[in-house]
């Protein structure tokens, strides 16, 4: 991961490396839509694609040892922390080879070993979790920062209200990062929701300020986390940042995603994530044959990921019933 | 999991949702639903079609990711007049709520003396085998069985759907409703007109004579696959359908045992804690001198629930297991 | 019960009934606190004296047939919206005569049929219920309002935010009434609490503003409830008042307040609801021998009770098995 | 509820709490307490006294009245190197995060191919008699038994407190610490230096041969106080003390109905839904040829917990009721 130290100052070739990482994700999105409707994926999937820049502009600001939560919709979050696409693609195809063994599927990428700390489904849950994390490192005095990625659907569900209470009473080093895709499931934010910002205007009901941020531009985000995280680790508490993104692909599965105007949509997509930093790029002076060069290295390796996933072996039957307690089985009685 | 067909004019498992609640909504005007994406979506499930077309956002209201906010709204406004039906959508989400369901609503009526009452149905799709992992696929029925004050439905036909849904919010007591994710696509005869189910009465899903099989929801058709399969091997396995379990008709199950002598009690919810323990400990008491052989439980194994297929075939009950299980105890 | 019309405009007359109401409160609370130490009452209580005008004060500003849903700290608002002290003492003393029979106790007290629906104990839960019988008068049309009274302790749970937040969505006739007494059980609300006024600092998190008031002027109170019943009633949504006040005994049982420091406690004592109320009967021109008469009457008519109460029969020990359902049984299975 | 006296040098349940998380602290930097006025209030039960002071308030932090931030914020610091023991002030309040406790704690383990542990404590003062009503009585340790992926540990004894604290807090699994509010007063003989009892192994409390009283927590000494009054009528109960409800120690529950041939299971939380349920389904299979005589379960009634003493001594266990139940059963 590259990391630039001033907010503004991201080099061509480092910007060039997320641009590689967002193409990586937005590949990886798609072979996913493609392997659900072919059969291979079960379950569900919540795509990502269009969001990559949250992702990967949060994940360079960040230091490796900081601590990521994401949601179900986690693809990218666990891509730009560290998991590779063809462990995520093997685990979303059931293999034994899966990130987590395809005991956990689509909603629950976790790569703990870099320190993404899971993708969790039930809604708000991991903000707490967060805070905890963010305690934790506290008290351990490590200067590590913990982060938690949501939906603008998240904020008004109780964790999200004890959770911002509680790390801004302990002063705790957390960033809260909400992804305003402008809907919760195909029900529009604004229907059901008391202010128009979802997660910055309520940052003040916990004596924070509420950052509201194009999260379609990796620059900006990275350069808001980058300040969030130093204020963190200067011991100045939490901070909320809100990013407006949109999703590409419906909520989850085969969603056609119906419920949107298509001059929003169409709006959206000129704003395309990969298009804004490609425009970034060629203004810092990038020759459009070399992005081009990233892109298809990104299409080879999600190509062969898929390949590689698809040649792995399917889960193992007998982990089912492995992996309960910390002993490594799952026997609860004599 | 096997859908259960009957032929021509049959309805989904699914659509039987919203059509047993609309039937309610026509009869009774204080019948109103909120949930998430019930509305203009038509619920994540399509269990709520058609609702808001004929009754409009006045009778079916969408509500923010507040599972809180939901059953305890529903609460009030269940105390106060009207009959509110609320869905959540996961029955996982039932532990977002789980304070308002287990330790307000079902305890506000004795705690004052009789003052009020709560004529609420909480409807939820419930249970596993369709690979959405650990926090989307449990079984939680025996949950809302640790707590006394709610009743609980858990149909497996779509005509008991209807029948049950009636009762459900006919009923002046809370009522925790369960829908099926994996019966959802199943397929039965439809629910004649104003047909009602009362909560607290078991069926006899196929009769037999050699052993009983205690089954519930979605482990009623794992049962009946089960018995056909043994029929052809010689052994006639009585399927009882308890399709609630509070009021829990253990007259029939008594009954039963009363001619087969063996009990095999078929669940989803895991093992530990499963309503099951209930179920055989009161055989054990009460129909001990029945008793030929000993009391078995098929079922999920203590664990979370797995992503991939195979592995979740190895911890939900199948057809495989309750046959094997079905065959040592017939030769007990 | 008492109704100006206009904000302000209490006569005498009536401010000296909502005294006498005050009055009342405060005997029956001093009696639980003697009958508790005597061993009259078992379990548990969370006494509200000092907290009189904030129930008095709410409830003459309503309609009779608006909700009152209270905490576990809740006798003031019963005995406010019509429960007798007798059979609130009776329910207390574990008598039949008990307003719940003696199965609620002192954090349960309800008086349904004059529309007080309750007292709760698991903190945050009765607000959700507030925005659902709003809704239901809404959908009735009966121009019916609900009432939630908390502490400010329950702003920092999640159903706090989930209910301000439907409430204001769903435009709810519903006043939330946080009595904001400085603690939370025996630790400083600010110790624990992101924002100096817990409830108030809140309200904009919900497209609302926040109200706060003096809670142990009854008159303030008064005025400040009507307005937002009337909002309410006029189809302007919910409602949310920080009215500070103080609690005279501990937390609860025999807690003995000592976390407390003394002038803050000499303030608010010097702070009385009933000896404000006092000054303001005074200024109006009302004789002290009159308020006294008032007085004795209060204390006689709960001192009867108390005796009332000891004479009643203990509960029945086979109301145990009643009550769970609708039909009147417990019965659970055949 | 009897208080268990020993003589001299007794200590209290409620100062064995206190005591057996302070000798963890004292062992263990990364051992952390957080919870509601646990600090320099010592908690509402008085089951902190001294940690605030001994250890300060980096290692023992008030929370805002916030379950879900306490129970989740321990998961995530457990997760991140720290012990943590959170306390839930009433286990009623368990309801309140039951989603990070039932879904989400017991879960990540599992859910991501073991990639994380989950190494904390969530204790929490349960149970009735002392009449607090319906929302501050209740039992509901088969809440947490009917959620795989927690240990669950209900001491009965002073000592056990503190030893079991001791594994508990050890344990790199999640383990719910059930300390009953009706034998905070009881005393018993002092925790040796060191003391460490294992989670899943049950005790005999008291020798018996004609029959099997198993018990757990409050209902220990009742089942003791029923056995002597029936060691006077020439009936010899031996008390099995479970200790913990997972691991669930059936061995020693069968290896007991070997010799007595005859099980009594005596439980606090209700009959629906109760542990018991499980324990005597496992005994009705796989001890099946041990039983002489039906199995019975003493558990309180399924009803929420009434405030008056007269009527919660009808809804819970009682020596008086062990006691006729007793009888019953070794007469058949
Ligand atoms: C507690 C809970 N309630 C409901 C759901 C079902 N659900 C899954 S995603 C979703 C919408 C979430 O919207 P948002 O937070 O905006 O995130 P997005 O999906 O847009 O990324 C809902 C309601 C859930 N997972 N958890
Ligand atoms: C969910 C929940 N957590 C904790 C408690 C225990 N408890 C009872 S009262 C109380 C303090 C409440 O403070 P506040 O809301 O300010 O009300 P007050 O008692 O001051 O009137 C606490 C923590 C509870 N009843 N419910
Ligand atoms: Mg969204
Ligand atoms: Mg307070």
């Amino acid at each position: 991961m590259t990391t630039a130290t001033e907010p503004g100052t991201l080099s061509a070739a480092q910007l060039l490396d997320l641009y590689e990482e967002m193409a990586v994700i937005r590949r990886t999105e798609k072979a996913i839509q493609d392997l659900f409707l072919a059969g291979f994926v079960k379950g569900t999937t919540h795509l990502a694609a269009g969001h990559e820049a949250v992702a990967v502009g949060a994940s360079a600001a960040l230091r490796d040892d900081d601590y990521v939560f994401a949601t179900y919709r986690g693809h990218h979050h666990a891509i730009a922390r560290g998991a590779t696409p063809e462990e995520c693609l093997a685990e979303l195809m059931s293999r034994a080879t899966g990130v987590c063994k395809a005991k956990g599927g689509s909603m629950h990428l976790t790569k703990a070993e870099s320190h993404m700390l899971g993708s969790y489904a039930i809604i708000g849950a991991h903000l707490p979790m967060a805070a905890g994390a963010a305690w934790s490192a506290m008290l351990r005095g490590t200067e590590q920062v913990a982060v938690a990625f949501f939906g603008d659907g998240a904020t008004n569900i109780g964790p999200f209200h004890e959770a911002l209470n509680l790390a801004a009473v302990w002063k705790l080093p957390v960033i809260f990062v909400c992804e305003n895709n402008l809907y919760m499931e195909y029900t529009p934010i604004a229907s059901v929701t008391a202010v128009p910002n979802p997660a910055a205007d309520r940052a003040s009901a916990y004596g924070l300020t509420g950052e509201i941020i194009d999260g379609n531009d990796v620059q900006v985000v990275y350069d808001a986390v980058l300040q969030a995280a130093r204020r963190a680790r200067a011991g100045e508490g939490p901070s909320v940042i809100e990013a407006r993104t949109y999703r590409h692909y419906g909520h989850s599965r085969t969603d056609p995603a119906k419920y949107r105007p298509e001059e929003e949509v169409a709006e959206w997509m000129a704003r395309d994530p990969l298009t804004l930093a490609r425009d970034r790029l060629t203004a810092l002076g990038v020759a459009g044959e070399e992005i081009d060069r990233v892109d298809s290295r990104a299409r080879q390796l999600v190509s062969e990921a898929v390949d590689a996933a698809k040649a792995a072996p399917e889960a193992d039957p007998a982990e089912a019933l492995t992996d309960v307690w910390a002993d490594g089985s799952a026997t609860w009685r004599t | 999991m096997a859908d259960v067909t009957t032929g021509n004019g049959a309805v989904t498992y699914r659509e039987s949702v919203a059509e047993g609640i609309a039937r309610e909504m026509r009869r009774d005007p204080t019948v109103v639903c909120l949930g998430e994406d019930i509305g203009a979506a038509e619920g994540v499930f399509k269990t709520t079609v058609g609702l808001f077309k004929e009754f409009g956002g006045r009778r079916v209201w969408d509500t923010p990711i507040s599972e809180q906010a939901i059953v305890g709204a529903a609460m009030g406004a269940a105390m106060t007049g009207l009959r509110p039906v609320a869905e959540i959508m996961f029955s996982d989400f039932l532990a977002c709520c789980w304070e308002h369901l287990a330790v307000e609503i079902p305890k506000v009526r004795y705690m004052t003396g009789g003052q009020v009452t709560v004529p609420l149905v909480v409807r939820t799709a419930n249970g596993g085998g369709l690979g959405f992992g650990a926090q989307h696929s449990q079984a939680v029925e025996n949950w809302a069985f640790t707590v006394p004050g709610l009743k609980i439905a858990a149909p497996s036909t779509p005509a008991d759907v209807v029948g049950m849904m009636a009762s459900a919010i006919r009923s002046d007591d809370p009522v925790v409703f369960f829908e099926h994710k994996g019966l959802f696509a199943s397929k039965g005869a439809p629910a004649p007109p104003d047909h009602v189910v009362p909560l607290g009465q078991a069926r006899i899903a196929r009769g037999g004579d050699d052993l009983t099989l205690v089954a519930l929801a979605s482990t009623v058709p794992t049962a009946l696959a089960a018995a056909e399969r043994l029929a052809g091997e010689g052994i006639s396995a009585e399927v009882v359908d308890l399709r609630s379990l509070i009021p829990l008709d253990m007259r029939t199950v008594l009954a039963s045992l009363e001619r087969t002598s063996r009990l095999m009690i078929v669940e989803e919810n895991p093992y530990q804690g499963g309503w099951g323990g209930t179920v055989a400990s009161i055989v054990a008491d009460e129909g001990f001198e029945l008793l030929d052989a000993p009391i078995r439980r098929v079922a999920s194994e203590c664990v979370p629930l797995p992503f991939a297929d195979r592995l979740e075939d190895e911890v939900i009950p199948t057809v495989d297991r309750v046959t094997d299980a079905v065959r040592r105890l017939a030769s007990y």
